[in-house]
């Protein structure tokens, strides 16, 4: 843990140092029980006391820069987070010279989903937790469970190839040896369902969507935001209706909007109330976009999302001749 | 109103009127031959209007309770239903919900001097009551109207126009913004024009309707003319859905415009939390 | 009237009452607790609080107000229009008090003197609620703080309250104690005060009462400072799971869908944080940010409803905005920093 | 797949660029070529016009089958929309698979203005393609027995759904 405790300072004092030319800095604080965290606006010597970089703290501040334009801002940033603020920067939504970014090499983080499924109560009753270098000692309705990290770090970041900042002005932590992603077993699993299956599946599942929109509102790619044509009634895409169709027909649009565009951070599904599980269609597109286009959002700078741009001759769409 | 407050009334669009380029009046006379009959609504009470399909706004009755052979609302065309509304034509059906909201305070006006200052489409909710007092003239002492729009072919109710001029027991002031050929009224903005004409708030009640800007400086205007908050009125415009207090988006603070408003004295407002 | 029945006989009565009625109950689905339809072979889940609160019963996320059939015009035929007021009965079981209280906050809104909301008065008498007390309080509970508790019986027919091998039905309506005579039911017996005893300890738990009274005023007093509701609104994302989550939020959205020749007006939840609630035709918006719109949200809750209605504040305390917000944003801690926020001298 | 289901006209939808595909279709009309009459064409300016979104819209109002028709590539009034329209509706095209919509009903071509021929065989392949395939699946349950069956199978995932975390 001590490993984690001196990064922490090192980051402290690396924030501490800029912290008078920034408007703030986005990081994490605990949130309303020591199991959550939640973000924080750093702008005192006070805030920054609160800072945690555990592996509690998930949610992507990239998501956030949108609506601090014109301003200059810090961001703490895991790999992934770093990926859409370089998405962001290729699409000139922001500016480079807009953001501080204090990166962090990640280890991972949680997946409340597992936590949930780990534990002997409900996480509702949680008492205390405990960060062991592996595991959380976590004390629930009474009684005490011992979690292994591993076993409860998000999908994402099991599979995660680039889980060092790959934009940073500060970075903390050791690197990371190249990893290779992969795809969890549960995509591949989904993918190899008929049709039939498919087709119930989402329609039993987009049945619970309450169209909150939580997942639009916490991708960082989706900066339409108040303009979203989703809510739109001129031209109108969508009726209000919460039905099975209109939801999905709103994550087709959320898809189709992100595509070639989408950095993988996770957070439509993390965010999701209802806990309809989201990734199944970005990585799935994502996959085709690595395919066809050879591309992955995020991963370089100064690179043109692919429904962008075009090539002539297109070397790997294969064009129907009949 | 119905006893299930969302059903509309169906009626009959009998005339459209173009008043401006981008405002239409329409006059409606409800299906039902009892209903319209026993109708009743007082100044400045407003109405929801259906385009089925397309949805419902809300809008004034800007005809008088005192010529109730139809009942008239003038429409801007800004959005989804108003463009529809703009595409319909006499015969056509549209529903209604009326009469939603507060009026004006017509009793405590009574023995006043009333100055009316209207802006472009803020000139309809002034209409009704404008009309109304000419039919009650008797009523009310001084009567002045300071009417203006942006250009001469944005000045609505061009029919209504020279009679008002013409009309020894009122007196009329027309304004637009710059100067155009053949305009022969005033060039200015209505705050402006209003300092000019330096009306007296002796016994004066202040009823001004109009865009954002230029009732925030109109207010500025009357305010210097010494007149005290109670004696200016305004009506507000809010999105609106139910129109009767439930949907929960047309409030400032604890005031739901659509039951406790459109009608709101200056004084009133002063009262509220400041979210216009 | 108090009444045991065993867990099994729990679940047949929620059966045998789903075939002859709409039986809304939480149900475990895709990793998720909700409130379904209760359908043959499905089981309940009283293991968390669902997610989504049991508002539907009462206050359906669709519900269509009317329709109205047009006729090409050379028919010469007028549209005709049709009120769509709901029918038949429908029994929730297992929402927990604080879900049950939410139609509390409905009542004087869409039951007045002058306007009567049809669509919500016959949901709401028609409908049947069997809550099941809370043994324990989540990290987010914190309905003790807005006038109820973790056992509170008002709004329910029924209170469950889980005891050694299933649960004690207290009737708390006439409509509550004609179900309790079902041949499921046994002699409560001892049961009667093991469940009055976790009841007590159940509150205890809860601890001391957090006092909002204050908060009417202190919101009002921070209506005009923007950097407050900047910094509270930080981390807001400015979506709808708070709202649509809540019991207690009844703001709805009225809107027109056209197929064909025919129409129809369809009421839906709405969200006092979208963009779009106040947006006006003119393209102006009284509450252009999420500051604005979360000014409004606090002092709707807090202020402006316990004005006009008796000091009731519009929270039923169950936490659930702040447990589904993806971004944390803890509604109590918002109204506290309002109320804790120095006075000027 | 139900009684009714069975005795519905299938709604095919196409979407044909005004410079190219509909001329071509044009062409074999005034050839008298012989073709299917159940296509619903929509004259677009472009296929770069048009948003993968129209497709799905149309699939999930209930389309059976979407064939887009653009000019050959190279060959665009606009010099490059239909190179971007490639790469879009090639997407598309790649993405309904995990959606469970049966990605044979949405189809994309490229139909020049001369060939009125080709139109023929294009339209005769795709409605014939469709009509293999029969009515697509209402994406909301049109039946209370269909929202049972959905609600029960979900339910039969449970809170155990191990699929993403």
């Amino acid at each position: 843990m001590s490993g984690e405790v001196s990064q922490l300072e090192e980051l402290k004092a690396a924030i501490r140092g800029q912290l008078d030319s920034l408007d703030c800095v986005i990081g994490w604080e605990q949130g309303y029980d020591p199991l959550h965290a939640t973000p924080l606006f750093i702008r005192s010597e006070a805030d920054l006391e609160r800072l945690t970089i555990s592996p509690l703290a998930v949610h992507n501040p990239a998501t956030y820069t949108t609506g601090f334009k014109g301003k200059k801002i810090g961001l703490v940033v895991r790999g992934c987070h770093s990926r859409s603020v370089i998405e962001l920067l290729n699409e000139k939504l922001i500016e480079r010279d807009e953001v501080v970014l204090f990166g962090l090499c990640c280890d991972g983080v949680v997946s409340q989903r597992k936590i949930r499924a780990a534990l002997p109560a409900d996480p509702g009753f949680v008492e205390a937790v405990e960060l062991g270098k592996d595991e959380l000692h976590i004390t629930v309705a009474g009684e005490q469970a011992t979690l292994k990290l591993q076993e409860v770090l998000a999908d994402k970041c099991l599979h995660c190839a680039y889980p060092d900042p790959l934009v940073a002005d500060v970075l903390i932590g050791e690197k990371h040896a190249p990893r290779q992603a992969a795809s969890p077993a549960c995509q591949d699993a989904f993918e190899a369902l008929g049709n039939e299956e498919k087709l119930a599946f989402w329609q039993d599942t987009m049945s619970r969507c309450i169209r909150c929109y939580a997942c639009r509102n916490v991708c960082p790619m989706c900066v339409c935001q108040d303009h979203c044509i989703a809510t739109s009634r001129d031209h109108l895409w969508m009726s209000q209706e919460n039905t099975p169709v209109e939801n999905f027909m709103f994550q087709m649009i959320h898809v189709s909007h992100l595509t070639g565009r989408c950095t993988e951070c996770g957070e439509c599904e993390r965010a999701c109330p209802v806990d309809i599980p989201l990734m199944l269609l970005r990585r799935y597109m994502n996959k085709q976009v690595r395919e066809v286009f050879g591309h992955q959002a995020g991963i370089a700078l100064d690179k043109t999302p692919p429904l962008l741009t075009f090539q002539v001759e297109e070397a790997r769409i294969k064009e129907r001749d009949w | 109103m119905n006893a299930n407050p969302y059903l509309p009334d169906m009626a009959t669009v009998v005339e459209v009127i173009e008043e401006t380029p981008n405002i239409k009046s329409f006059r409606l006379v409800l299906n039902d031959e009892e209903k319209m009959r026993s109708f009743s609504f007082k100044p400045g009470q407003v109405g929801q209007l259906s385009v089925f399909g397309a949805g419902e706004s809300t809008f004034v009755i800007n005809s008088s309770p005192t010529r109730m052979e139809y009942l008239q609302f003038s429409v801007m065309r800004v959005g989804e239903v108003t463009t529809r509304l703009h595409q319909l034509k006499a015969g056509d059906q549209v529903g209604v919900r009326a009469p939603l909201g507060k009026p004006f305070p017509v009793e405590d006006m009574q023995g006043k001097n009333i100055l009316f200052i209207g802006g472009g489409i803020g000139m309809a909710p002034l209409r009704t009551l404008f009309t109304y007092m000419l039919d009650t003239r008797d009523d009310y002492q001084d009567i002045t109207l300071l009417y203006g729009a942006r250009s001469p072919v944005d000045l609505t109710y061009q029919a209504e126009l020279p009679d008002w001029l013409a009309r020894e027991d009122v007196k009329t002031v027309l304004c637009v913004d710059n100067e155009y050929p053949g305009w022969e009224h005033k060039v200015g903005l209505i705050p402006n024009i209003l300092l000019e004409m330096n009306p007296s708030p002796e016994k004066t009640v202040a009823i001004t309707c109009g865009p954002p800007i230029m009732i925030k400086f109109t207010l500025q205007a009357l305010k210097k003319l010494n007149f005290a908050d109670e004696q200016i009125i305004t009506t507000l415009e809010k999105r609106m859905k139910c129109g009767v207090g439930i949907c929960g988006r047309c409030n400032i603070g604890t005031q739901y415009v659509c039951l406790d408003g459109p009608v709101f004295t200056y004084a009133q407002l002063k009262e509220l939390p400041s979210e216009l | 009237m108090e009444r045991f029945i065993t867990q099994d006989n729990l679940q047949r009565f929620a059966a045998g009452l789903a075939e002859k009625k709409n039986v809304l109950a939480p149900v475990a689905s895709g990793g998720t607790t909700t409130f379904r339809r209760l359908r043959p072979g499905m089981q309940l889940d009283f293991s968390r609080m669902a997610v989504i609160s049991p508002k539907d019963a009462t206050f359906p996320r669709n519900e269509t107000l009317l329709t109205v059939q047009h006729y090409p015009e050379e028919s010469g035929k007028r549209m005709e229009l049709q009120e769509h007021l709901p029918e038949g009965e429908m029994v929730v079981i297992g929402c927990r008090p604080c879900g049950t209280r939410g139609k509390l906050v409905f009542d004087p809104v869409y039951e007045t003197q002058a306007i009567k909301d049809p669509y919500y008065i016959r949901r709401r008498d028609g409908a049947t609620f069997i809550t099941l007390a809370c043994a324990r309080p989540e990290t987010t509970c914190f309905c003790h703080s807005v006038g109820s508790g973790p056992a509170d019986e008002e709004g329910s027919d029924i209170l469950l309250t889980a005891v050694e091998g299933g649960f004690v039905a207290k009737a708390v309506t006439e409509k509550g104690e004609q179900l309790l005579g079902d041949s499921l039911f046994e002699d409560a017996g001892a049961k009667a005060e093991e469940a009055a005893a976790s009841n007590a300890s159940a509150r205890k738990l809860m601890g001391e009462a957090h006092d909002f009274s204050s908060a009417a005023e202190k919101l009002l007093k921070r209506f005009d400072d923007m950097d407050f509701w900047q910094t509270q609104s930080d981390k807001c994302i400015s979506c709808g799971a708070c709202t649509y989550m809540c019991p207690t939020c009844y703001c709805f959205n009225i809107t027109d869908d056209e197929a064909g020749l025919v129409s129809r007006r369809l009421r839906t939840w709405d969200n006092c944080m979208s963009h779009t609630f106040t947006l006006e035709g003119s393209g102006h918006n009284p509450r252009s940010t999420k500051a604005h719109r979360l000014k409004n949200r606090m002092g709707h809750k807090f202020s402006y409803y316990p004005d006009l209605h008796g000091g009731q504040i519009a929270c039923c305390g169950c936490g659930r905005c702040i447990k589904q917000c993806p971004a944390g944003v803890d509604i109590r801690q918002v109204v506290m920093a309002a109320q804790e926020y120095p006075d000027e001298r | 797949m139900s009684a009714q289901d069975e005795q519905r006209e299938l709604r095919i939808v196409g979407f044909l660029c005004n410079w190219c595909s509909y001329g071509g279709a044009d062409t074999a009309g005034v050839a008298r070529f012989i073709q299917p009459t159940d296509l619903r064409i929509i004259r677009v300016p472009c296929s770069g016009r048009i948003d993968p979104l129209f497709i799905v819209r149309a699939l999930l109002n209930g389309a059976d089958g979407v064939l887009v028709s653009g000019c050959h590539p190279r060959d665009c009034h606009y010099a490059e929309g239909n190179f971007y329209a490639r790469r879009r509706l090639e997407m598309l095209k790649r993405f309904l698979p995990i959606t469970g919509i049966d990605e044979r009903r949405f189809e994309y071509t490229w139909v020049s203005a001369s060939e009125g021929q080709r139109w023929q065989h294009v339209v005769t392949e795709f409605t014939r393609r469709i009509h293999e395939l029969g009515p697509a699946p209402f994406f909301n349950p049109v039946s209370e027995e269909e929202w049972a069956k959905l609600a029960l199978d979900g339910a039969a995932r449970g809170a155990s759904c191990a699929c993403h975390g």
